[in-house]
């Protein structure tokens, strides 16, 4: 009964969407997540992670997730057995996107299915889907520089 | 007897106050000082909740950690450390890592000035007693808790429990959700918003109540399917082990986690029969603290833990003493 | 020819042992590596890394490397493609010895073979045998508690 | 031609304080102060060694890097990358996370406030030509450096220097390693310690430089197999391509990395040949910088290597200007 484990809330906490800048050039758009638990987990137990921009996804290639002050491809999440991400920490999304978020914008829905690493209760871990929504408005932050 | 303590006292999981924590609208220091406030002695931690650097927490956070409880007259009861079998997506953790995680915990429970780890079911038979010799060099107790829906007749319990009756630094920690006899309040709300009916789910849960079978209920009460399975997960899950396992459990148990999930008053747990259960330690001759452990966050944040745990501690003040 | 790659020097730099504690128990010794380059590298590129106490093998399960605030098993060094050795950095290596350093203990060896990522030239990848030795002395400092 | 500056200018690139930096002896801005204090004017990093977060730099590293070259009127020249082909042990890097390097080696360079990156020969003509977009776009030139072994008619470079005429933010940086016609001094030194008797290897050294075959000197200096092995390897290795090479490399080239391993006096350099290469490049209207490479620290970490980079300069401003 998955009801019983329920943060997706946390997801979003406090964030918001900013461009994100080399120089002057925007070279994409970012926004932070949070880790939906009581707890922190290992970036290996995220089985998918998938980012739509108005309901449209956007390619896994086009995206990097970084954490502990470290980038990496999402394909290489299942692969960080030793990446911890505390419960209190914000993981940062970047989407390549030439001119960064596309004027317009409303809506940024992020799926993310996890494995409870020691749910391991007769058998099969426990595998959770969470979904949460970022509302874009106008405030894009603009980065120091 | 696992005696840790002079007599049964409260202690309190800072896991009570996730909602708080991981919202920050409470720091560490925070959560500390309002539940010394509140009157609670002991102090246990989940470290892969609290601990920034988990699962490797350096000496300075440990000791700087271990200062903080000083500075609230707390006691650092219980280190709670998890066997994260599932860590890997191509495997479960092998021995040498579960070995790894359960010798550093006590090392970091020992520089924090805990002398109890709490770990997990998955830690195997083999490596708790592999690990007899380090809890005696190092004096920590390694405990594993006992959850729902485990129980003494689970078969690698037997053998856990024979352990614990053999080494004195090994011992269970029973979660008193193991007796959950119904679904808490923010259970029932929480099926109702993922689309129960009020009125069929209320049926089910008197029919629960009542010892009548799942499928009756299942037949009688014209429910959809998705009712129908929600009713058969009721079924399995609110199937509480017999109060008397207490007395399998507490000649081997050092520390007691006090599992609840909504409270409201400080009389009476509708869920968990508290009425029965504290004074039945009690004259099972328990000693050692129990941590008010409130878990209504996993259900509904916006709850306000610290009134929970006041309600829980007048609870525990009732029978206890 | 690996004589022009020569930095061996460097991974005793300033290096003591020290017993570890945990409380008032002895639970081991320790002292510091540098990685021997002018620059940085990945754990996965450590394929091999024993330690000699007095010319005797140390057990590889009673050692344990850390850097970075983690610490890891040697068997799990040449999966750690995401965990950088900065030059600078020193990395932790404890063994696990009941009471720490034997009394009378004198000289610790330690052997490293690592592949250089980025030398793919016309093949394969260069692979060092770095060689370090520390003197134990009586030096054996005590942990702050 | 790819015009990077007005004229000729001498650079540094950091690796040249490698000794001093690895050992503490100099910290970042230490060296900094010493390259300008020398007259050193256009920087490079190896960001492998230099930035402890490699590889993936905080903006506030960055930034406070761009801030301090400014501090000292250093230019920020070449950001120099690494293709870590061989970073994990079961594979080669993959085409996405070759990009990704690339890609981010590029933002961090721009946002430090450098124009171009250097990167290695592994990354591909096909992932070479795929950047391209994004060289333009964040006008940031990306080039590869040709470091001995290679030379032009090497195969993955002949399609190299196609795409770098064709393209106006890709470019080549010798590295006059290339050039290398004898073994340097401690090169030499380090043979005779690994046991190359001194007699014997001046001799294999005299036959070398007369251009007479390897086999030759093997059979008639009566070698033991280990200086057989050396003597096949020194001939191998100092065996230059061509200063012609220049004619087709000056054109793509943005940059030049001015390699020397020791140098005994600011007048020559007896291992590579300076005294041609210098009024070549100058007669072949290169303009751009040419970064002083110190490399004798691979061979003896004693060596003063501020000394040799003064050497270099004082070689530098014999020929050019
Ligand atoms: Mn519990
Ligand atoms: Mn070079």
């Amino acid at each position: 009964m998955a009801l019983d484990f329920q943060y997706d809330e946390l997801m979003f906490s406090k964030s918001t969407v900013k461009n994100s800048y080399a120089g002057d050039v925007v070279y994409g758009y970012e926004f932070e997540i949070m880790y939906p638990s009581y707890r922190g987990t290992f970036l290996s137990c995220i089985e998918k992670l998938t980012v739509k921009l108005d309901g449209v996804e956007i390619d896994q290639k086009k995206m990097r997730f970084t954490l502990n002050g470290k980038q990496f491809l999402i394909s290489e999440l299942p692969t960080l057995c030793h990446e911890y991400w505390f419960v209190l920490d914000r993981a940062v999304i970047t989407v390549l996107q030439d001119g960064g978020i596309p004027a317009g914008a409303k809506q940024i829905d992020v799926e993310m299915v996890h494995r409870i690493p020691y749910t391991g209760y007769f058998g099969e871990y426990l595998t959770l889907t969470s979904h949460g929504t970022l509302q874009v408005d106008n405030h894009v932050t603009e980065a120091i520089k | 007897m696992k005696k840790m303590n002079e007599k049964i006292e409260l202690g309190v999981s800072l896991y009570s106050l996730t909602s708080e924590f991981v919202t920050e609208k409470m720091g560490l220091e925070d959560c500390l000082r309002a539940v010394a406030e509140m009157g609670f002695k002991g102090i246990e931690i989940v470290a892969a909740q609290t601990v920034p650097e988990y699962p490797n927490p350096s000496d300075k956070w440990l000791f700087e950690f271990r200062d903080l409880l000083a500075k609230y007259d707390l006691k650092p009861v219980c280190y709670s450390a998890y066997i994260d079998n599932g860590l890997r997506p191509d495997r479960d953790l092998n021995h040498d890592e579960i070995v790894q995680f359960t010798y550093n915990d006590m090392l970091y429970a020992k520089k924090a000035g805990f002398s109890m780890i709490r770990t997990q079911h998955s830690i195997s038979p083999q490596i708790l007693e592999e690990m007899v010799p380090a809890c005696e060099k190092l004096d920590i107790m390694l405990t594993i808790e006992m959850h729902h829906p485990h129980h003494p007749r689970v078969e690698v319990w037997e053998k856990y429990i024979e352990l614990m009756n053999k080494y004195e630094h090994l011992g269970v920690v029973p979660d008193f959700s193991i007796f959950q006899r119904k679904p808490h309040r923010l259970l029932v709300e929480r099926l109702v918003r993922a689309g129960f009916r009020e009125d069929k789910l209320n049926s089910v849960l008197e029919y629960h109540e009542k010892g009548i079978p799942c499928e009756n209920a299942i037949g009688e009460l014209s429910l959809n399917a998705e009712e129908a399975q929600f009713t058969r997960d009721l079924y399995e899950k609110f199937n509480p082990t017999p109060l008397d396992d207490l007395k399998t459990l507490i000649p081997i148990t050092p520390y007691i986690h006090g599992k609840f999930y909504i409270l409201d008053n400080g009389e009476f747990d509708p869920c968990i029969p508290y009425d029965k259960i504290l004074p039945m330690i009690q004259d099972l001759g328990y000693k050692g603290y129990i941590a008010a452990e409130y878990e209504g966050h996993h259900f509904d944040m916006s709850v306000d833990a610290r009134q929970q745990l006041r309600y829980y501690a007048s609870i525990f003040n009732k029978y206890i003493n």
